[in-house]
């Protein structure tokens, strides 16, 4: 089958993972919408990687996968860390730098 | 029917694994600097805690230093190419580009981070402990905290941390695949968000900053990877030279290469902050250490550039008409955001993170030039040789300017607000005209490294075409000019408030970045010679 | 000669000694500071002689190459021809006058030392400026006497007022170096080359719109140094800095850098008709502007100041009208750096004997208490005004004479010019030697030391002689292997007219003032809220009804709105445009609001855009 | 392609109602299922290797550790639908949207020519996971090399920001029974546990101070706070009440024998 509804689908994953980001307030959740941003990105490599027939986007989502564990780990590592401080896991709450 | 072995026999034959070829010598810059984090990891498993900031320290250096030869020793080795243009070869299966400006920008990064790992090692200015949280998991303000202050506890770990920083640094300048470059992008912000979550002092803020850092990253570098999925698609594979190819062979471009170009412009617009994607800088540079901020100011600009000329000069060379409009309204912007903004910041951090800006827009016009070596023969600098000069002339600058940052402190440690600094010449003239003359540097006053590498870019930018972009980037600096020489006057021609501020005696590591980097920056302004050569001898990207 | 490079190099040393010595330098830094400048203007007088007696056009000596890039390159070189050669005789000669002044004025600053270090510093880079034979090079010169100026205007660091005038002169200077280093990469990519050499080979086949905006943009530059129209506004602010440094900077060798870079980029103006019209109208704008604001100021040094912004616009006129002028501009350029460093440091005696005061309104018959200061201010008066026989008669005179044969109306313009220096300079003389006493019972005027009087003296004795340079034409033939062969126009008049005429007006505008100031009282409080000459008005003039419409009212209306002009139109523009800028800063900060999420929105409208940017590009 | 066309709904409802959900569990459940989707249209389009790193990796592994991190936070925990940033909302929406639409035009408008499709390279290869496994340590071995260091770091990370290392050694079971026959020796203090509150019949509680043998009220056994609220029970009435009876009893007993 044609590999563009699979694009128009990564697309919009990544689209909406974009607005979650921008809209949620809880650091976690907003880290999920960056992973789902990821995935939609997968999702790209491996239909590209039919459409070309190479295997060069397989091992990019796979290597994405070994990356965004990594950044998970630190990720988490990090709001954990805030939370813990802050007692809240709201990125609103974490603007005394600004201006 | 088959036996069993000869369906095996069948089946590796299919696959035809060719054993890959490393040189590892012509890696070994890179190798040294992993190992060496490698082993810091090891250190910090076994060497008993009061042992290892003194191993950890020397090893960094130790590790600069001989990875630091090795780029020299490869350097000599280079051979110039076929095109005449470019010099070396590309290695590890094709994923790194080993070519002369890769090497020079290794060298620069490793010096950098020699007098980083120097600022990163001060012990003198919090009383015989490093500038980095004790204990990172205790709560700000407890009983722990103090405790493991009181115990002169550090995380040594920042040493291992920044050493896979800088080995992420040189890949990401190096890689010729889009792949390796985004592993690269990630090994080298993965240990930076931490790093800026680890500072002694404010740690409210400091945490503030790596959260921001870490959020604002890990969605850049989603932009990135999508972009690197979309000339994926456009061009079937990640190596520079074959998108490069593809991209000849396509008539005008294709949309679905100009989106992803545009997307991974985000991603590497980001690393090195122009604006819009700068927002991060300020808050981070003001959060993080000072001396992780010296080292982020510095060489993640310098990697993130070098990433970006190679991906736009390699591999999207083919449609610089359809790139260069969106990067001299990047330039124009960026130069014009970190200037204006910068005139009415209070904070010394803050005001040097605008100013870090208003640099990556003046590195842009350079960029924007696109004047290649091939097109300029010999007559004069390429784009690509201007902008690598700036990155050396502005890290020593950058680094030098917050060393300073971190002597000048009061009783709740580093001072950074501007009316603190009021008087400082006075009480510390020496401390204070270095960091005039720093400013003067940023301001781009001649027999500076500033003026050199201002000169340089502009002219090439001009001669690339890009004259109006010069033209408002000049202005710009006479905008700048203004809050440089605001914080002169303050410090030389105002009266202190309350009792002053003051200068801690550092001992002698800072003491030699401070020296270094004002060194570079007269040294750069006067005989800027020997850089430019080097530069010119890097030659141009192999493709 | 092969000791060229003493000349920068003695007192950039003395200065880096006298800055990096520390306390231990206190007790002879002062010494060695005017000793500096004194061994610089010896080697300068021996290259001269040389130049004068040699073959050669001029001296060179390659120092060392600065930037090197394939057939780009930048040698650092000096040149020392016959314009270098003038300048920097008039660099260190009147320089090491006002060093030895220095040590009298600056005796009871503490801060002595670092005084006379900066203005070492200042010497080296002026005279770096003048001997390099590149344009990069005298950019580095143009930069380090702005950097010096600065340093030296703020030098009194305890008042506010010396901070902020400052950093205004340091920032609308670096406006004027916009131009300057436009025009330098313009060069760069035109010819590929900077040097003045290289610039005028490859002005030959340069179009005429490289010509003009090379010739603009270097303007621009001049402006900005000069203090010329529209850039004026940071000079009468200058003078909150010493004495010796007005003397010195603000008058005599800075402020005429931009007249030197007009006259020695005689090859690019020679090209532009454009451009050698705008210097011209530069120059008389701000020699009527400077004159005008010259008679409304109280303060002495203002007044001074004011008069030195007029005359290099007589100095940018003349260089602008092209090759019948460069030599008369730059010879305008010596007399008045002897006859205006002489007045500066006269103010400055006068200043030393009367407390630091500065209000001419507190003066008044000080020609008995000090009798020396006022006899040399007197021969700089007289040259000023351009009374017959004194330095300045001669170098103004040719002056209105080349005015008069480029156009009337630039003539005229100049010829007016003369009339309002002798009125706003006589108005000087009068209120402080001349008129009854007015200052207070505290105040015990006093000559100066020795230190102080000989460089007046020595200084009274040029403006008074400094004519001889144009004896036989000479300093026009010296000019000529760099500025070409002095071209005569047709006079619409004849010269021997002019300077009648010109005399004529110098003596009614000098009547005008005695009548004002010289027979009655002069209030010793500048009246608030209306300007100065109002004031004078009313208590002069209000018998006298058809002086006040036909003379007094336009004069006063043109004053005071010129003034106005001066402090809210075109000083208001730099300040407006420099609080546009802060209020832009100040508001568009607020985006940085803090909230992450607020970055990330930006950071998706951006790549919003970029994507909207290449579609768009892709799709029309 | 049925697989597609049933999961694509599935994914982009998923993805939308975690964005919307107002618990950040139920983000994460629906994230899983959409990794899962995922995972399966990874199966579709012959990439069998991602599948199962897909289900394994991802959904096992990533999605646990952000679970375990959201217990940590507090499962319940859940955001505010109130928008505080004015007009944040908005614009993300309609910049979202439009960022989609100029992704999509942007494939849309790409000419991709015929999928060529993965037959030919599996089979060349001998398998999937041998065409993955022959390119990963061929041409991207250095990369994959490379991210051992991401995992270092990242077990690096954890460990500086999470781990809390003791400063002291824990006390053994025998430094505290020193430990407290030292400060009984120095001053006083009780070494053994203290008595509990008394227990009688009519009363069970902690206000009822235990009786020592002889009789006497054991002030240990009952808190300050309490004594000093004055709300201690007194049990002298009960006590006389109980000798009562044990005189009577007694007396019986005697009156018996």
């Amino acid at each position: 089958m044609s590999t563009t509804p699979f694009l128009v689908l990564s697309a919009m994953l990544f689209g909406v993972g974009a607005v979650g980001v921008l809209v949620r307030r809880n650091a976690i959740v907003v880290f999920m919408c960056v992973e789902l941003m990821l995935n939609a990105a997968n999702l790209a490599f491996v239909t590209f990687s039919r459409q070309h027939g190479n295997f060069d986007g397989q091992i990019a989502a796979f290597f994405v996968m070994v990356v965004a564990a990594a950044e998970v780990v630190v990720g988490l590592a990090i709001i954990m860390t805030i939370f813990r401080t802050r007692r809240s896991a709201s990125v609103d709450d974490a603007s005394l730098l600004k201006y | 029917m088959m036996s069993q072995s000869t369906v095996l026999a069948t089946v590796l034959a299919a696959a035809s694994f060719d054993k890959p070829t490393i040189a590892y010598g012509r890696l070994s810059p890179l190798l040294v600097v992993f190992g060496i984090a490698l082993v810091g990891v090891v250190v910090e498993a076994f060497a008993p805690r009061e042992r290892r900031y003194v191993i950890q320290t020397a090893l960094a250096l130790l590790g600069l230093g001989v990875s630091l030869l090795a780029v020299i020793g490869v350097g000599l080795d280079l051979k110039t190419n076929n095109d005449g243009a470019s010099r070396g070869s590309v290695e590890a299966m094709g994923a790194i580009a080993v070519d002369g400006p890769s090497l020079f920008i290794w060298g620069t990064l490793l010096v950098f981070s020699l007098i980083c790992v120097l600022l990163f090692a001060e012990r003198h200015l919090e009383g015989g402990i490093t500038a980095f949280a004790g204990q990172a998991a205790a709560l700000p303000g407890t009983e722990a905290e103090r405790e493991a202050s009181s115990r002169g506890i550090e995380h040594t770990e920042v040493f291992p941390l920044m050493m896979f920083a800088i080995g992420g640094m040189m890949l990401f300048a190096s890689a010729n695949d889009l792949l390796t470059m985004f592993v690269a992008l990630e090994v080298l912000s993965l240990p930076l968000y931490l790093l800026c979550g680890l500072a002694r002092r404010r740690r409210l803020i400091s945490q503030e900053s790596a959260l921001k850092y870490f959020l604002l990253g890990a969605f850049s570098s989603a932009f990135f990877l999508y972009g690197i999925a979309l000339v994926y698609g456009f061009a079937g594979s990640f190596r520079l030279g074959e998108i490069d190819t593809a991209v000849s062979s396509t008539v005008g471009g294709s949309s679905l290469l100009l989106a992803g170009m545009a997307l991974m412009a985000v991603g590497l617009l980001f690393k090195v902050s122009a604006a819009p994607f700068h927002a991060w800088t300020p808050d981070v540079y003001q959060g993080a250490p000072t001396a992780v901020t010296a080292f982020m100011a510095a060489c993640t600009k310098v990697a993130a550039f070098g990433a970006l000329l190679r991906v736009f000069y390699v591999a999207l060379g083919g449609v610089r008409w359809d790139w260069q409009p969106m990067m001299w309204v990047i330039a124009a912007l960026t130069m014009a955001i970190g200037s204006v903004i910068a005139i009415t910041q209070t904070d010394i951090k803050r005001m040097l993170a605008y100013s870090s800006i208003a640099h990556a827009g003046f590195l842009i016009t350079g960029f924007v030039g696109a004047q290649q070596g091939i097109e300029v023969a010999g007559q004069q600098i390429s784009s690509l040789q201007a902008v690598m000069f700036y990155l050396v002339a502005y890290g020593f600058t950058t680094i030098g300017a917050f060393a300073v940052v971190t002597v000048v402190r009061d009783a709740g440690g580093e001072t950074t607000h501007l009316s603190r600094w009021a008087g400082l010449g006075r009480e510390a003239p020496v401390v204070a005209g270095v960091f005039a003359f720093f400013l003067l540097a940023f301001a781009g006053i001649p027999l500076t490294s500033g003026f050199t590498s201002k000169w340089a870019v502009f002219t090439s930018a001009w001669a690339g075409g890009a004259w109006p972009l010069v033209v408002v980037a000049v202005l710009m600096s006479v905008v700048a000019a203004f809050f440089y020489v605001r914080v002169i006057v303050v410090m030389f021609f105002s009266e202190p408030v309350g009792d002053g501020p003051t200068v801690a005696v550092p001992s002698i590591l800072t003491s030699i970045t401070i020296t270094v980097g004002a060194a570079m920056t007269l040294i750069l302004g006067v005989v800027p010679q020997p850089v430019f050569d080097l530069a010119r001898t890097a030659g141009e990207f192999i493709r | 000669m092969s000791l060229l490079y003493l000349i920068v190099a003695i007192p950039a040393a003395s200065a880096a000694v006298l800055l990096l010595g520390g306390r231990l330098a206190d007790r002879w830094g002062h010494l060695l500071g005017a000793i500096a400048p004194i061994a610089s203007f010896v080697v300068g007088l021996v290259a001269f002689v040389q130049l004068a007696n040699g073959t050669d056009e001029a001296l060179t000596q390659r120092l060392f190459s600065w930037i090197d890039v394939g057939s780009f390159h930048v040698d650092f070189a000096l040149l020392f021809d016959p314009l270098s050669a003038v300048f920097v005789l008039l660099i260190t000669g009147v320089g090491s006058l006002i060093h030895i002044y220095s040590i009298g004025y600056m005796d009871h600053d503490e801060r002595r030392r670092r005084f006379f270090g900066y203005l070492n510093l200042f010497v080296a880079a002026m005279l770096t400026l003048v001997l390099a034979d590149d344009y990069l090079a005298v950019f580095l010169g143009w930069e380090g006497v702005g950097l010096a100026s600065y340093l030296l205007i703020g030098f009194w660091q305890h008042k506010v007022s010396a901070a902020v005038a400052a950093k205004k002169a340091f920032v609308v200077n670096r406006v004027g170096d916009v131009g300057m280093a436009l025009a330098i990469m313009l060069m760069f990519t035109t010819f590929g080359s900077t040097s003045f050499e290289g610039v005028s080979a490859g002005m030959d086949q340069a179009t005429s719109g490289t010509a003009t905006a090379l010739g603009l943009l270097l303007l621009l530059a001049a402006c900005g140094k000069s203090a010329q129209v529209p850039l004026q506004s940071w000079l009468l602010d200058a003078m909150e800095g010493p004495t010796p440094v007005s003397a010195l900077i603000h008058a005599a060798t800075m402020v005429t850098a931009g007249v030197y870079l007009v006259t020695r980029s005689n090859f690019i103006y020679d090209q532009t008709e454009v451009a050698q019209t705008a210097v011209v109208i530069v120059g008389l704008v701000t020699l009527l502007w400077g004159a005008v604001i010259g008679c409304a100021k109280d303060d002495i040094k203002k007044v001074l100041a004011a008069s030195t912004m007029s005359q290099i616009g007589y100095m940018m006129l003349a260089a602008g009208i092209g090759p019948a002028g460069y030599a008369f501009a730059i010879f305008h350029l010596l007399t008045h750096g002897f006859f205006k460093a002489n007045m500066f440091l006269g103010a400055g005696s006068v200043m030393h004997g009367m407390n630091d005061e500065i209000d001419m309104r507190r003066y008044g018959a000080l020609r008995g208490a000090m009798p020396v200061t006022f006899a040399t201010f007197a021969v700089g008066y007289l040259a000023i005004i351009g009374f017959p026989g004194f330095s300045g008669f001669w170098s103004k005179d040719k002056i209105i004479e080349a005015a008069f044969g480029e156009n009337l109306l630039i003539g005229v313009g100049a010829l007016v010019g003369a009339g309002i220096t002798a009125f706003y300079m006589t108005r000087l003389m009068l209120m402080t030697f001349i008129s009854e006493r007015r200052w207070t019972k505290e105040a015990h005027p006093h000559e100066s030391s020795l230190v102080m009087t000989v460089p007046l003296i020595v200084l009274g004795a040029l403006s008074l002689l400094g004519g001889v340079l144009l004896f036989n034409g000479w300093i026009v033939d010296w000019l000529e292997p760099v500025v070409g062969p002095e071209e005569h126009a047709e006079l619409p008049i004849p010269a021997t007219m002019i300077t009648i005429l010109v005399f004529l007006v110098v003596l009614v505008g000098a009547a005008v003032a005695f009548v004002l100031y010289g027979r009655d009282k002069v209030a010793s409080n500048a009246p608030a809220r209306v300007s100065p000459f109002t004031k004078a008005a009313r208590a002069d003039l209000y018998g006298d009804a058809l002086n006040e419409v036909a003379l007094m009212r336009p004069g006063q209306y043109l004053t005071s709105s010129l003034v106005y002009a001066d402090n809210r139109g075109v000083d208001g523009a730099v300040n407006g445009l420099a609080a546009f800028v802060g209020g832009t800063s100040g508001s568009v900060r607020r985006w940085q609001s803090g909230f992450v999420r607020s970055y990330a929105l930006s950071m998706l409208g951006g790549s919003a855009l970029l994507l909207l940017a290449v579609v768009a590009v892709k799709l029309a | 392609m049925i697989a597609f066309w049933v999961l694509a709904p599935i994914m982009v409802v998923s993805a939308i109602a975690m964005v919307m959900a107002r618990k950040a569990v139920h983000c994460a459940l629906l994230l899983a299922v959409i990794m899962i989707s995922l995972a399966v249209l990874y199966a579709v389009q012959n990439a069998p290797f991602l599948f199962a790193v897909q289900i394994v990796v991802y959904t096992g592994a990533v999605l646990m550790l952000f679970l375990f991190v959201l217990m940590l936070v507090g499962v319940d925990s859940s955001d505010s639908l109130v928008e505080t940033l004015r007009g944040q909302r908005v614009t993300a929406v309609v910049l979202g949207l439009l960022f989609g639409l100029l992704v999509v035009v942007a494939i849309s408008q790409a000419t991709l020519g015929s999928v060529v499709g993965l037959a030919d390279a599996s089979e060349q290869a001998g398998g999937n996971v041998k065409g993955i496994a022959a390119l990963l340590f061929s041409r991207y071995v250095f990369a994959f090399e490379v991210t051992s260091a991401l995992l270092i770091t990242a077990a690096l990370g954890a460990m500086v920001l999470a781990h809390r290392e003791r400063l002291t050694p824990k006390p053994t079971q025998r430094d505290m029974v020193t430990q407290r026959m030292h400060d009984y020796a120095t001053s006083g203090i009780h070494p053994g546990a203290l008595p509990g509150p008394g227990s009688f019949a009519r009363h069970n509680s902690v206000d009822t101070p235990a009786l020592l043998p002889d009789g006497t009220v054991s002030e240990l056994s009952i808190s300050r706070v309490m004594r000093a609220r004055g709300t201690v029970r007194d049990v002298s009435r009960d006590r006389a009440g109980e000798r009562e009876i044990e005189t009577e009893s007694r007396q019986i007993e005697e009156g018996n024998t």
